[in-house]
């Protein structure tokens, strides 16, 4: 089996709240979060807001330290290299972010808004590389040499969206992280970035690391998708497979919720949870499990780890084969 | 507000504050301004001509010799607490003022002072070491007043004296009060007043404005002479011109280069209009002097004309001195309003023959004191000296002028010697002849008092042999 | 909220340490002897001495400060050099001008202000909010102390209505001690209100496009109520924060006002302290001056908390 | 509403109409700077030649608006004023905006310790009222140009932190950081390349502003004599000599006077349009 | 059939320019409503929905122009005053705005915003419209109501002040619901609840509902009837069901073609080609012509008229007749 691009392991970060006099308080906004990413896939990541989604890719990105666990990327663990190797290794991963009104500096042209990366080349490249490595990538996304000279404000959300990801390329990256990267866009635009994003993938081998909350949007590119939810990964698999037959009681509550526009009209009423409220200590049981209609006492206890349910498929549930038998 | 009987209080505008209220700690004239001849007196006086005339000493003895003085002392004295005045109050204030920790502003008034002697309560024996005959009128000075041996300490905030008037209070930045002193020893003297208010007005147009709604009734030393022009068609109030011994001159340090080349000095002299420096500076009030020395001094002579304003000579002499091009040099000037409009226009008149003056705005005391008296450093400076008759700060060593010229300090050691009156005059003369011909410092004016007041009120000084307030014979007049 | 209290009092704490470091240092190096101002020219070096023996000037800086500031903690604030009385009364004699004095403006200027902000944020480019916007441009742009010289020229000079200056003193009464206030209050307060009236207008019409502001009026409440109830209210931090920062130029305003109309207040008094080198006055004022602006910018910070449920929460 | 103010298709920014106070304001400033470049090299009569027996004539008397009590042409200092004005002002909101800005970046690119030393150094600045510091000041180094600019300068200094520190923290929040710092940019760089151009429309604005205030400072500054030695005309200074004609010669304070308020207004009012121009918040609402 | 609830007719809505002139942004709406409908509004971002409701509400920016007629219960909300309006607003027209964040006044406990309204117009004591508000706060479920009546608004996640916004909104049971994009920044199963609460209020209160969105989704799972937006015009109106199904108008079926979803030949998704044109440069003629694939030279020789070409259906296509014919 090849080394895969990314390896998360058993990544905990924490957030401390409060100052010099205030009384300490943390946020986990990761949880022991270990995941694999394979090279030249697309892999989605879903899950509430506030599950520490944005998180996880800011630390991908090096832009934050983990409270423990590590990265490993390409086989080098991320957080062990000295500046300057992490330095040369920034070339090799990039970002898309979520806003594309407040992701291109609005007083700089699309040239330099896109040049910006190659600052991590030990060579660096002269003028002229420059500006044609910019123009080769502009035409890549769909832009025309002729915009390089214009401000990121005469462009619309797609387009900008769409020189985000001109600059998340010029370096070559292998990985590319796209945090809600297209949450903001209309229908049409959403799908001309996501046709993009495929293309990328297919013709130039980039990895995406695809962060989203809209389950429609992962089930259409993405070929693995993991779900989070609050700091833990719940579960993971073959896009696919993962929403056609959740294996975790919170990727089928996710599923059911998403409106669709093959669903007319009030859907049926979930029937309300047989069991009595159950309430796990802090730090104790599965996150879960206070909205969860399989929840058991021993959910209440044992924190359910990440396990193999099914070839390719793992999921953090005490029942997963409990969904698992259940028709669909 | 008028009233059919006689008004007996006064309110008497100042400025500045005074710091403290004893005069014998503190050397702010304002002091003596407020407390001088109303809380506080004297062995001996002042009188509003200059003369020194006896006050708690109704007579005293000079031994022939010069070094014995025998003071008779008033009987029936007491201060305003009940302490009697005698030869041991008196003994003890002028021990306090020559102490070893005396901190006296005029100590050197009493350096000579070998001996205090108390014969008897009424009776002071002052032995001297060397002779002075500035002495007895030193005595008659703000610094030199007998306080109370038991209230001296409390006499910065609440003075007592023996004087006519008693402390009331101070309300700090604003106003002091007096009363009346009903057991004045003082028979003969009849008080016009029964309640004194000293204000502080500080800034000049409140000043004026004070005095046209009559919330003072007196500015016996008004500041604005621009402002004094717009009292004069108001028929209830009166503008006094009087005499001060207040001397604008503009100091040059006589031991750097230029200035101590006489010529340059007399050159600058010769640049300076006086007639309009006064004009400009002050409105025209004021007299033109010539050396340092004034019109209401004994001995006077007008040196004036010894080096009369004319340029081209001026040029000439800058030119014979080897500055044919003129020269640039700093005036370090300090704020009171005299100084910086008396060196605005200086620097025009330098300009006229070539000569660049830079003026430096050098805060006083503080500064001034510092770079100019204590460190001499400095070309030149503009003040006005306010003590009388002191030509002797010439024949100093040292002082800021860095004056030096044997001839000179021959003659004030004659003064010194002489007892003949006539003799002295002729001698005060000399000096000032020399004066005005050195130049060690350029002579411009002698300011005017601006006294501004009530028409009817009465009493007041119009010159300023020492500044002073002296109420006792202030009065209201219908 | 307490948690945050205490660190807001400690940093206060520590700020206020720090400018009494900086004053004394600066009183330490300023030029000119309070000795030899108070003994004048003629005064010999043994009299010098012995004054400086006198007033403690002699000792160590150290132990100078230490011997200041253990005073401050205890309230004594030490003996003015020029006065002779404790700085303690001299100080609170003068506050019983300048407080005043300040209080007045602020409400003045208060009252100009946010009626006058607040109409013209709500009839923002119509004519009142032009004519607003003028005046009060013209406010800020007129010196205070030039100001107070006019009215002193017209209200008191050629009408006669009003004192040209001087305070009476509040024993003097009620009456006529507020008068004295009323002209340097007015020249201190308009531009201070020019200033809050700007910050009023763009604060209320800042709210005024806050999505709630449209929630309010959906709901069937009419402009006035949604002005005075949802915006202004809203408004107020900002409004807050500059009257905060606005109190030292205040005091910087008071500093020339207290000059102009010959007030006997702090400012004057520091003025003073300054020109006779009474570093015990000097620095007892410039203390408590910028104490009261620290004091001030602290109680704006408290205020928000009043002002702004958020902050609130944020500060647990 | 968020989306909906912002362009949907590349359209070319249309430039907004020219605001009134924007026009007035600069008018304003364009003409007073003209003044004061212009009294380098022309005044009607030298500003400081006197004239004793001309003194305290009326406007139109002597001169356009008369002389002072010591026969000098108004008009002419004036003129040379508005250059001592102005230039103190702008090299004092110049020096200001310089150490404030530098210190506010700094602070908000460094964030903790340093950040709480510095602006807590602010406050302590700030805590001194203008006035008294350079009356300390003026006494500590003598008045004069130096000693208002620095006086000026040093207040301006925490204004400029705070404004600065405040707008930085806001850029340092975009996500364009976030991909500076992805691209592995220095702080230092980030700020000189993201964080100055986008908070440099506010400098600007505040400049602008604290130039009127500027102004008014170095006008009180020279009433209290701490401002410029004579015999170089300044603005303040003629107010304060002025204080004792007020009765018989108004024109003395009202010159100087209106030339202060006028100054000031049309830095205000440039600020004003300036703030309008740059500051996209302000366009999308009416 | 009685008097409609809510009838547009003809409505433009311009926006006075700041350098001069106007640019108009809608164009010729009409639109009618019945006590108890529910009507979604879909279109792309700036395509003028908010713009449309906000005339409703008369709470139009100060730059719009508006000109049509707005009839509510019979009165032309236009010709209104503003204290007329107040009298409507809340009232018999209640509202809920996209951003829950920003929609409440953080200075104001949420308790009190919605009492405000009930003391304004049921002229109840500040206490009896706590006390009604905590009964709101129950209602759409906002669990401990009394206890969070006291709380501010930032202290609530987006979904509970979602629900705050309904509470305001629904507290004098309105005639007319205007929902503007509620759930946009809402999580999908926050968003599941909300829809539900208010889909509970049109059924049991029979409240006219007009949600305003551009996910084609929750206008499915909401609205009977659905009104499609490009460019300040309607493109397509009809039956919910229908008009997702089967579209009329290529604009729709664009947006429904650019819905994502997994195509069984891992094929690129299909997408409207070109973007929304901004309203100072729209395209001759048809609005749409510049991104129609269908596009005929007649599409932009004149802007297409609104044609009702089956029984229950609108929509603005020259070509639409071919569609429903074939
Ligand atoms: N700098 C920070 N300091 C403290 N807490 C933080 C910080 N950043 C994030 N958090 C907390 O960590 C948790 C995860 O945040 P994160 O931004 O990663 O969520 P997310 O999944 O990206 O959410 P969303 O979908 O809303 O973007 C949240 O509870 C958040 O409040
Ligand atoms: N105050 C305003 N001034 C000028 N133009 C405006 C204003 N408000 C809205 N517009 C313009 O009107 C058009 C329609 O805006 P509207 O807010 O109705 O769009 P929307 O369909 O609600 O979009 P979204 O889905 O983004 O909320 C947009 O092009 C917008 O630019
Ligand atoms: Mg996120
Ligand atoms: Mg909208």
């Amino acid at each position: 089996m090849k080394t895969p691009l990314i390896d998360i392991r058993r990544l905990t970060r924490d957030y401390a709240g409060g100052g010099l006099f205030a009384k300490p308080s943390l946020t986990r906004a990761l949880d022991d979060l270990t995941m694999t990413v394979e090279a030249g896939t697309i892999h989605g990541i879903v899950g509430e807001s506030g599950c520490g989604k944005s998180t996880l890719a800011r630390i991908l990105m090096a832009l934050d330290k983990p409270t423990s666990g590590d990265v490993l990327f390409d086989g080098e663990p991320l957080f062990q290299l000295s500046p300057k190797d992490l330095m040369r290794k920034r070339r090799d991963f990039q970002m898309v972010f979520q806003d594309p009104f407040g992701s291109l500096d609005p007083r700089q042209r699309v040239a330099r808004i896109v040049a910006e990366p190659l600052h991590v080349l030990e060579v660096k490249p002269s003028r002229q590389e420059k500006r044609d490595r910019v123009m080769a990538l502009l035409e890549a996304v769909g832009l025309t040499a002729a915009q390089a000279d214009r401000f990121p404000h005469e462009f619309s959300g797609g387009q900008r969206q769409r020189i985000a990801i001109a600059r998340a390329l010029i370096t070559e990256p292998k990985l590319v992280v796209a945090d809600e990267a297209v949450s903001a866009l209309d229908l049409s635009v959403q799908a001309q970035v996501l046709n993009l994003i495929t293309r990328l993938k297919r013709e130039r081998g980039v990895t995406f690391l695809f962060i989203t909350h809209n389950l429609a949007v992962v089930d259409a590119v993405a070929d693995q998708v993991g779900v989070m939810y609050r700091g833990r990964l719940v579960e993971s698999g073959p896009a696919r497979a993962v929403f056609e037959r959740p294996l975790h009681p919170y990727t089928q509550v996710l599923a059911e919720a998403e409106p669709s526009v093959t669903k007319f009209g009030r859907p049926p009423r979930a029937e309300p949870k047989t069991s009595q409220p159950l309430k796990a200590e802090p730090g104790q049981g599965c996150a879960f499990l206070p909205r969860c209609r399989l929840a058991s006492p021993r959910c209440a206890s044992e924190v359910p780890a990440l396990r193999s349910v099914l070839p390719g498929r793992q999921a953090a549930c005490h029942h997963a084969e409990t969904m698992l038998a259940e028709e669909p | 507000s008028a009233l059919a009987a006689p008004k007996t209080s006064l309110v008497l505008g100042m400025n500045p504050e005074p710091q403290g209220l004893d005069p014998t700690i503190a050397a702010p004239v304002a002091i003596g301004q407020v407390t001088w001849q109303n809380i506080f007196e004297g062995l001996v006086a002042i009188d509003r001509t200059g003369k020194i005339v006896p006050q708690l000493a109704k007579s005293w003895e000079i031994s022939p010799d010069g070094l014995t003085y025998t003071f008779h002392l008033r009987e029936g004295v007491t201060f305003h607490d009940g302490q009697p005045f005698n030869s041991e109050a008196a003994k003890f204030s002028l021990d306090r003022a020559r102490g070893t920790d005396s901190v006296n502003p005029q100590k050197r008034f009493f350096a000579a002072i070998d001996t205090v002697e108390t014969p008897d309560a009424n009776t002071l024996v002052l032995k001297l070491k060397t002779r002075n005959s500035s002495l007895l009128s030193w005595l008659g000075w703000p610094a030199s007043v007998m306080v109370g041996p038991k209230s001296s300490v409390n006499d910065k905030t609440t003075p007592i004296g023996t004087g006519p008037f008693k402390f009331v209070s101070w309300a700090k930045g604003d106003r002091v009060e007096l009363a009346a002193n009903p057991a004045y020893w003082n028979k003969d003297v009849k008080l016009g007043l029964d309640k004194v208010t000293f204000r502080f007005i500080g800034d000049p147009q409140a000043q004026a404005a004070a005095l046209k709604s009559g919330d003072v009734d007196a500015f016996p030393e008004f500041t604005a002479p621009e402002l004094i022009a717009s009292f004069k068609d108001d028929p209830k109030i009166a503008t006094v011109i009087g005499n001060t011994e207040l001397k604008v001159v503009a100091g040059m340090n006589n031991a750097r280069k230029p200035f101590s080349d006489k010529r340059v000095r007399q050159a600058l002299m010769m640049a300076v209009d006086r007639a309009t420096v006064i004009e400009g500076a002050w409105s025209g009030l004021g007299q033109a002097i010539g050396s340092h020395y004034t019109p209401n001094d004994r001995g006077y002579i007008d040196t004036t004309g010894v080096h009369a304003y004319d340029p081209a000579k001026a040029k000439a002499l800058l030119a014979e001195a080897g500055y044919p091009n003129g020269f640039s040099f700093t005036i370090k000037t300090p704020q009171m309003p005299y100084a910086p409009r008396s060196a605005e226009i200086l620097q025009a008149m330098f300009a006229e023959i070539g000569v660049t003056m830079t003026i430096e705005p050098t805060e006083f005391p503080a500064k001034w004191v510092q770079d100019v008296f204590k460190s001499t450093d400095y070309d030149m400076t503009i003040v006005a000296h306010a003590e009388p008759m002191d030509l002797d700060i010439y024949a100093r060593d040292p002082y800021y002028f860095n004056y030096k010229n044997p001839a000179y300090n021959a003659v004030l050691d004659k003064i010194e010697q002489t007892t003949d009156a006539a003799e002295q005059d002729k001698l005060y003369g000399e000096a000032q002849t020399i004066l005005a011909d050195d130049v060690p410092a350029l002579y411009l004016f002698v300011l005017p008092k601006l006294g501004v007041w009530n028409a009817k009120l009465k009493g007041l000084w119009e010159n300023e042999p020492i500044p002073a307030n002296v109420l006792t014979e202030v009065h209201w007049e219908e | 909220m307490t948690a945050l209290l205490l660190r807001r009092s400690a940093s206060l704490f520590l700020t206020l340490l720090a400018v009494s470091g900086l004053i004394f240092l600066v009183m330490q190096v300023l030029p000119g002897d309070p000795a030899a101002i108070m003994l004048g020219t003629s005064a010999s070096a043994d009299t010098l001495a012995a004054l400086r023996q006198e007033l403690g000037l002699d000792q160590p800086m150290l132990v100078r400060y230490l011997q200041w500031i253990g005073g401050l903690a205890s309230g004594d604030l030490g003996t003015s050099i020029t006065y002779g009385v404790p700085v303690a009364g001299l100080i609170g004699e003068r506050l019983a001008v300048t407080l005043p004095l300040a209080f007045i403006a602020i409400l003045l200027s208060v009252a100009i202000a946010l009626p006058l902000g607040v109409l013209s944020a709500a009839k923002r480019n119509g004519p009142v909010d032009y004519i607003a916007g003028f005046v009060s441009q013209l406010f800020i742009a007129v010196p205070g102390f030039w100001v107070g010289l006019l009215l002193a020229l017209v209200f008191a000079v050629k009408l006669g209505v009003m004192p040209s200056g001087g305070f009476p003193g509040w024993q003097a009464g009620f009456g006529p001690a507020l008068q004295a206030l009323v002209l340097p209050a007015i020249a201190l307060a308009l531009q201070q209100a020019g200033v809050l009236t700007r910050v009023t207008r763009s604060a209320v019409a800042e709210v005024l496009g806050e999505d709630f502001v449209r929630t309010a009026r959906a709901k069937g409440l009419p402009k006035r109520v949604t002005l005075w109830r949802h915006a202004v209210r809203n408004a107020l931090v900002p409004v807050v924060t500059i009257l905060g920062l606005q109190f030292t130029f205040l005091i910087a305003g008071a500093v020339l006002i207290e000059n102009v109309f010959n007030l006997p207040g702090l400012g004057r008094l520091a003025y003073q302290a300054l020109t006779q080198r009474d570093l015990v006055v000097m620095q007892d004022v410039v203390m408590f001056f910028a104490g009261l602006v620290i004091l001030v910018n602290f109680l704006v910070d408290m205020s928000y908390l009043i002002l702004d449920p958020r902050l609130r929460e944020a500060s647990r | 509403m968020s989306a909906p103010d912002l362009p949907h298709a590349p359209a070319a920014r249309q430039r907004p109409p020219l605001r009134p106070n924007l026009v007035i304001g600069g008018a304003i400033v364009l003409f007073l700077f003209s003044v004061a470049l212009l009294s380098l090299v022309w005044t009607p009569l030298p500003p400081t030649k006197m004239q004793i027996v001309m003194k305290l004539k009326a406007p139109l008397e002597k001169g356009l608006f008369g002389t002072d009590h010591l026969g000098r042409d108004i008009a002419s200092m004036l003129m040379a004023g508005a250059w001592n004005s102005l230039s103190i002002a702008v090299s004092a909101v110049l020096l200001g905006a310089a150490a404030g800005t530098a210190l506010g970046v700094t602070a908000a690119a460094r964030r903790g310790l340093f950040e709480a030393i510095s602006m807590r150094a602010n406050d302590v600045i700030f805590a001194f009222p203008p006035v008294l510091s350079a009356m300390m000041l003026g006494a500590l180094l003598g008045t004069g140009r130096g000693t208002a600019i620095i006086a000026i300068a040093v207040f301006m200094v925490p204004v400029f932190a705070r404004i600065t520190a405040g707008a930085a923290a806001q850029v340092w929040a975009r996500d364009y950081v976030l991909a500076a710092m992805s691209a592995g940019k220095g702080r230092a760089l980030i700020t000189v390349e993201h964080v100055l151009p986008n908070i440099a429309n506010q400098i600007i604005v505040q400049v602008a502003i604290q130039l009127g205030l500027a102004i008014l400072t170095e006008a009180g500054l020279s009433f209290l004599g701490l401002g410029m030695a004579p015999p170089a005309p300044t603005w303040g200074r003629m107010l304060a000599d002025s204080q004792t004609y007020l009765g018989t010669a108004p024109w003395l304070a009202l010159m100087p006077g209106l030339a202060i308020a006028l100054t000031v207004f049309g830095f205000n009012m440039l600020g004003d349009g300036l703030r309008d121009l740059l500051d996209p918040r302000e366009k999308g609402r009416s | 059939m009685s008097a409609p609830l809510l009838d547009i007719q003809g409505l433009n809505i311009a926006m006075r320019l700041a350098r001069g002139g106007r640019l108009p942004i809608v164009n010729d709406l009409s639109l009618t409503l019945q006590a108890g409908d529910t009507v979604g509004i879909v279109g792309e971002s700036g395509s003028g929905k908010s713009l449309l409701s906000l005339a409703v509400m008369g709470l139009l920016p100060p730059a719009a122009v508006v000109s049509g007629r707005i009839l509510f219960e019979g009165r032309d909300l236009l010709s209104l005053d503003d204290d007329g309006m107040s009298e409507i607003r809340g009232r018999r027209i209640g509202m809920i705005f996209q951003e829950p964040m920003t929609a409440l006044n953080p200075a104001m406990t949420v308790g009190d915003q919605i009492a405000e309204g009930l003391v304004r117009h049921e002229k109840l004591s500040w206490n009896a419209a706590r006390d009604r508000a905590v009964e709101l706060l129950d209602r759409v479920r906002i669990p401990d109501p009394k206890a969070r009546a006291s709380a501010y608004p930032h202290q609530m996640s987006g979904g509970q002040r979602q629900r705050v916004g309904i509470a305001i909104a629904v507290a004098m049971r309105p005639a007319l619901m205007i929902a503007d994009e509620p759930t946009t920044a809402l999580d999908v199963t926050v968003q599941a609840e909300v829809l539900e609460i208010l889909d509970d209020l049109c059924q049991r209160e029979s409240m006219a509902l007009m949600l305003i969105s551009h996910d084609l989704g929750v206008i499915a799972r909401m609205c009977a009837r659905t009104l499609v937006l490009y460019a300040g015009r309607r493109m397509e109106e009809g039956a919910t069901r229908a008009v997702l199904t089967g579209p009329l108008n290529p604009y729709t079926k664009g947006l429904l073609r650019a819905v994502p979803r997994r195509r069984a030949d891992d094929g690129p998704l299909e997408t409207i080609p070109g973007s929304v044109p901004g309203f100072a440069r729209l395209p001759a003629g048809c609005v749409f012509s510049d991104r129609c694939l269908d596009v005929v030279a007649a599409c932009q020789a004149g802007e297409p008229a609104w044609t009702s070409p089956l029984p229950g259906r609108g929509v603005r296509c020259i070509r639409a007749g071919e569609e429903v014919s074939a």
